[in-house]
């Protein structure tokens, strides 16, 4: 936001406005930066999504719109959800079904104010980075509950309350598993975490203590999957059981929100994990060796996007779990896992 | 403060949004509806904590109240009536003695409180309070904090025992 | 300036609405969620005195805490209103009559 | 580590004992399906056992603080320590014993009688306010599990929610005063109260925010040892739990409430040195307050068990009145007003659980509370009626049994300083409870039954009841040794 701030500051006349609403403009504006980045980058992960499936099982996907591998195609598939009619069905809890959409939005939106995208690339470095990126993830379990119930449609309210169940029970081993690199860091702040893994990729967060926060980061990767209901942990919108989960009933710009959501927590996991395990923004190799000549902020998305890709190829190689082994995975092997990995990493850090 | 006048418009949005919602929860006819207003109430208890400096505890206050708590709630909501029935009514009874008792309530302690000469010191800086904190639950505060895991056991344990079904 | 009165008067506005939550909600789980704000209106009550009053920590502490206790309290509290549920297929409150004397 | 925690820790070591003991219930009930139900009873009796005998050398330690402020240890922290532990083990013992507990999930009652111990032992030495909430909250989350142990049963599942929802809203409200006081005084540990509020309830208004605070961290209290007016719970929770969970609840959370009740107020608010004044703060005729709770606590308690016909209806209401008599005691706040709490809590004790163990056992035969079923029991067993008796007569206080000398000190106490008055209404409501006592004794011995079939009484059951008995009989035997144990148990931590 510093950045911002003397950014605007270039801006002919900005100093005459007054103290007051100046203090504004930059958080506005970075609100707004970061709503276009994340729309773009949902559209292309969309599209990549697509691409990244069909040549999964050997086909080529959507290929006209736009000319190269249609590239347009989620544009076009935007403007059409855009210019859909927004249908709120007659027995649906008017009110809740309204608010839901913005809320599950809110909580993925929010939590991109403390990425690093850069050595001065965020909006804020709170303190308390990570501990805000999942306080402002729990308004999306209530945004799911709140659009699975207002819809007045079983499969719906299903969806709801398993998504819900699921992502509460999947924010523990990852809470838990993010200590790994808390301890040593002594910080939630996530660019003091970045900051701690500057001078090349031995210093990554990935490859301390081997292989102990290595565990830690497939903990993470595995919890934030099932936290932001990718294959195989899909259960809460199954379309063979559920038709499609809680947005069933959506259509239109407030079905375009719950999609917005998704892909943008797909990218807000994965943008966690790289700040946390991957370096952020940092340079391969220490800088005395091979100056960094790719900036911060585009290393940091190449290194989201292989995560975003790893994702997706999940998604198109494994079976869905069922309910129980689910529940199993989270409860009996990632928790005990990485509690076990927190006491290993507490141990290392105190007395090695 | 050089924008105090923004920090007072946002104190009072928050003020009022947090007890604006709160009389939802009071006075809604549908619980589903008191449920989700809950909802903004936490929120905006957790934005005054921000803004007394409780950083740590504003975030605590999301994860544990609006993460854990709130979905409790809003599963015992939908647990414990038929589907379908948007309509939950949550019946009141004694509306009127009750209100002039919450009434009296609100006025003796507001009264009181606004008349009190507070023990008042300088307000503490609004430095990050993680580490303290961290520091104080690790030394000062260390059987609290252990005593605290015990209780969270046994009411995992017993909560678990009660809900489970019958078979086995 | 926003000093110690303002949150003291959304404390007590909050445990006002607790109380007369308590007091008139039949359904157990709205019941439930009256305490909840009388706990929360406790907390602001704390930390607004650990910032402007004590200026310890010990406010904050206590606030930790208390959302500890919250949620182990929501977590027994909802098992037994399940469990109730089970039994009788309500959760009214006067529909929980078959102790009295 | 901090080496002054390590040095706390060896004077922590019953509670050490009781979290090793709960721990290891919890695993042996997963680990060992088979012998669950032996191995778990043998765990938890193991543990308080080793408690209560690791408990026995804090005494005569110095007077001090532990883990920074937040624990007592003082003779009467022991002294709690010893009781309720003692209780727990009593009633630990009584439980397998009762056909009321599902035997398939013993391992959680004996996880929880646990975990709601150590909590009691918190409670009692509590010097912080934190500690105080927070352990309280421990024994309450606790006691509801407890309460709705019979999760299939809807008596004690209402009786649970009962308990559940006054719980929460009383200590909520004890809560807000709990804040109120941290903001006046800017501390959390009771010690440095009354030197705060010394110097900051000069103006009046400060003394009313002062009133509001303590009216509801009252109420909290009052909620624990079931005073007048929030009783409420009582009748009903009392009723619906498995008898041996309220046998539990009548003594020993009351009991932990009573220590913190003193210790809060006494170290608190009353006026350092000289023990047994109120004076510290005018404003409020504190003496009054608790008379007036103490009387009408006793009178609604005796008169409402007139009309009972359930047995555990009527010692709810008994143990109503029983908390009425031990208010009496902290309202002469001196050293021979304390001494009767102790000592009426002692013979509480071993009178109530032992009248409760034998609500067991004829339950366990007849499958009923009802007072009318107890008719022509000296028939069928001879053993339990004259046991019954003697635990009814001693809670009349009739002498020579141990009710009798608890009513006496505490009466005592009352005349020696000059509210005779006082005494008299106690002594009168003792004579109201006679009647009720009177109609369980007439009922087993003079009425006739119908039933005529002869009770059979396991060895363990006798064991059990004689473990009751000796002491409500012989307790008296052992007077001087009672008084000094008591007497000493008052060095309170006064720093």
């Amino acid at each position: 936001m510093q950045s911002i701030a003397e950014l605007l500051g270039l801006l002919p006349g900005y100093s005459s406005i007054p103290e007051t609403y100046r203090a504004l403009i930059p958080v506005v504006v970075s609100c707004v930066v970061i709503f276009a980045c994340m729309a773009l980058a949902v559209l292309f992960a969309v599209w990549l999504e697509r691409k990244v499936s069909a040549h999964i099982q050997d086909r080529l996907g959507p290929m006209y719109v736009g000319g190269w591998h249609g590239w347009a195609q989620t544009l076009a598939d935007a403007v059409k959800l855009l210019l859909k009619e927004d249908i709120v069905p007659a027995s649906a809890d008017k009110l809740l079904f309204k608010v839901a959409p913005f809320v599950v939005f809110l909580g993925a939106f929010a939590a991109f104010v403390v990425i690093p995208f850069g050595a001065s690339s965020f909006v804020a470095d709170l303190n308390i980075g990570l501990l805000y990126v999942f306080a402002v993830g729990s308004l999306s379990v209530i945004g799911i509950i709140m659009a699975g119930w207002a819809s007045n449609n079983k499969y719906s309210l299903y969806g709801g309350m398993r998504a819900a169940a699921q992502i509460i029970s999947y924010e523990i081993p990852s809470a838990i598993a993010i200590m790994t690199v808390v301890i040593p860091v002594g910080s939630l702040s996530l660019v003091e975490i970045v900051n701690a893994q500057q001078g090349g990729i031995q210093n990554w967060f990935i490859f301390r203590y081997p292989p102990l926060v290595f565990l830690g980061f497939i903990i993470y990767f595995i919890a934030s999957l099932a936290e932001v209901n990718r294959t195989p942990f899909d259960i809460p919108e199954a379309e063979s059981e559920l038709v499609a989960g809680y947005h069933t009933e959506y259509s239109g710009m407030r079905f375009a929100f719950f999609f917005l959501a998704e892909y943008a927590n797909m990218f807000l996991v994965a943008s966690v994990a790289t700040a946390l395990f991957l370096g952020g923004w940092t340079w391969f190799v220490p800088e005395s060796v091979v100056p960094q000549f790719i900036p911060g902020p585009v290393l940091f998305f190449g290194k989201v996007l292989a995560l975003v890709f790893v994702q997706m190829w999940l998604r198109w190689s494994l079976p869905r779990l069922r309910v129980d082994q689910l529940m199993y995975l989270s409860w009996k092997v990632l928790l005990p896992a990485s509690l076990a990995l927190v006491l290993g990493v507490g141990w290392v850090t105190v007395y090695w | 403060m050089d924008n105090n006048l923004l920090a007072q418009i946002v104190f009072y949005s928050f003020a009022v949004l947090t007890v604006g919602s709160a009389a939802v929860v009071v006075f809604s006819k549908s619980l589903i509806r008191s449920a989700f207003a809950l909802l903004f109430t936490f929120f905006g208890v957790a934005a005054l904590y921000a803004f007394l400096g409780a950083d740590f505890l504003a975030a605590a206050q999301m994860v544990i109240y609006v993460g854990g708590i709130l979905v409790l709630l809003l599963f015992g909501v939908m647990l414990t009536h038929k589907l379908y029935d948007l309509n939950l009514r949550s019946e009141t009874f004694q509306f009127v003695p009750a209100l002039v008792v919450a009434a009296a309530v609100f006025a003796v302690i507001v009264t009181f409180m606004l008349r009190t000469s507070w023990h008042t010191g300088p307000p503490a800086s609004d430095a990050p309070t993680t580490a303290a904190i961290g520091e104080l639950l690790m030394t000062d505060y260390i059987l609290p904090f252990e005593a605290a895991s015990i209780l969270l056991l046994v009411a995992m344990i017993g909560a678990a025992m009660i809900v489970r079904r019958r078979s086995e | 300036m926003i000093g110690l009165g303002h949150f003291l008067v959304i404390s007590a506005a909050l445990f006002s609405l607790g109380i007369m939550c308590v007091l008139t909600r039949k359904n157990a789980v709205n019941v439930l969620m009256g305490v909840e704000l009388i706990l929360n209106s406790a907390n602001i009550n704390l930390v607004a005195f650990s910032k402007f009053s004590a200026g310890n920590m010990s406010g904050q502490i206590f606030a930790i805490f208390i959302i500890v206790i919250a949620a182990a309290e929501a977590a027994v509290a909802l098992a037994i209103v399940l469990s109730m549920y089970r039994i009788i297929k309500s959760v009214d409150l006067d529909r929980a009559d078959t102790l009295k004397g | 580590m901090n080496p002054q925690l390590l040095l706390d820790l060896q004077k922590f070591y019953p509670e050490l004992a009781l979290t090793a003991a709960f721990l290891c219930v919890i695993v042996a009930d997963i680990a060992f399906p088979r012998i669950r139900k032996r191995l778990t009873f043998a765990i938890a009796a193991l543990g308080l056992a080793v408690a209560f005998f690791l408990s026995l050398p804090l005494i005569g330690e110095p007077a001090g603080t532990i883990f920074s402020g937040s624990l007592a240890l003082d003779e009467m922290a022991v002294f709690f320590k010893c009781f309720l532990i003692a209780t727990s083990l009593l009633v630990l013992l009584a439980a397998p014993g009762s056909k009321e507990l599902s035997q398939r999930h013993m391992g959680e009652f004996y996880m929880l009688l646990l975990g709601v111990t150590l909590s009691m032992l918190l409670l009692a030495s509590s010097v912080d306010m934190l500690m105080l909430y927070l352990s309280l909250e421990m024994v309450s989350i606790g006691s509801y599990v407890m309460v709705g142990y019979l999760k299939n049963d809807r008596q004690s599942n209402e009786a649970s929610l009962k308990y559940l929802l006054f719980g929460t809203v009383a200590t909520g409200a004890m809560l807000y005063g709990i804040t109120i006081l941290y903001g006046l005084t800017g501390t959390t540990k009771i010690a440095l109260l009354r030197e705060a509020l010394a110097t900051n309830i000069a103006t009046g208004e400060n003394a009313a925010m002062l009133l509001i605070a303590t009216a509801l961290i009252v109420a909290g209290f009052g909620f624990k040892t079931a005073a007048v007016p929030f009783h409420f719970w009582c009748p009903d929770v009392y009723t619906g739990a498995p008898t041996p969970v309220t046998a539990f609840l009548s003594v020993a959370p009351k009991a932990a409430g009573f220590a913190i009740l003193i210790r809060f107020f006494f170290t608190g608010f009353a006026e350092s040195g000289s023990p047994g004044s109120w004076t510290a703060f005018s404003f409020i005729d504190w003496r009054l307050l608790i008379i007036v709770i103490s009387v009408v606590t006793m009178t609604f308690g005796n008169i409402a068990a007139l009309r009972q016909n359930n047995i555990k209806r009527l010692l709810a209401y008994s143990s109503i009145a029983h908390a009425g008599y031990i208010l009496m005691g902290t309202v002469v706040l001196n050293s021979q007003g304390l001494q009767s709490v102790l000592i009426y809590l002692i013979t509480y004790l071993f009178m109530n659980l032992g009248a409760f163990l034998i609500v067991i056992e004829i339950f366990n035969r007849t499958g009923s509370f009802d007072i009318d079923d107890y008719r022509g029991l000296s028939r069928r067993s001879p053993f339990l009626t004259i046991a019954m008796t003697i635990f009814m007569l001693s809670l009349m206080g009739i002498p020579p049994f141990a009710g009798f000398f608890g009513k006496l000190y505490v009466f005592g106490a009352a005349v020696n300083n000059d509210l005779a008055w006082f005494a008299v209404v106690g002594a009168l409501n003792s004579v109201i409870s006679v009647y009720y006592y009177a109609r369980v004794i007439r009922a087993m011995i003079i009425e006739p039954g119908r039933e005529t079939s002869l009770i059979p009484l396991p060895w363990t059951s006798h064991v059990m009841v004689w473990i009751m008995l000796l002491p409500t009989v012989g307790l008296m035997l052992f007077w001087n040794d009672i008084q000094q144990l008591t007497m000493s148990s008052l060095r309170l931590f006064l720093g």
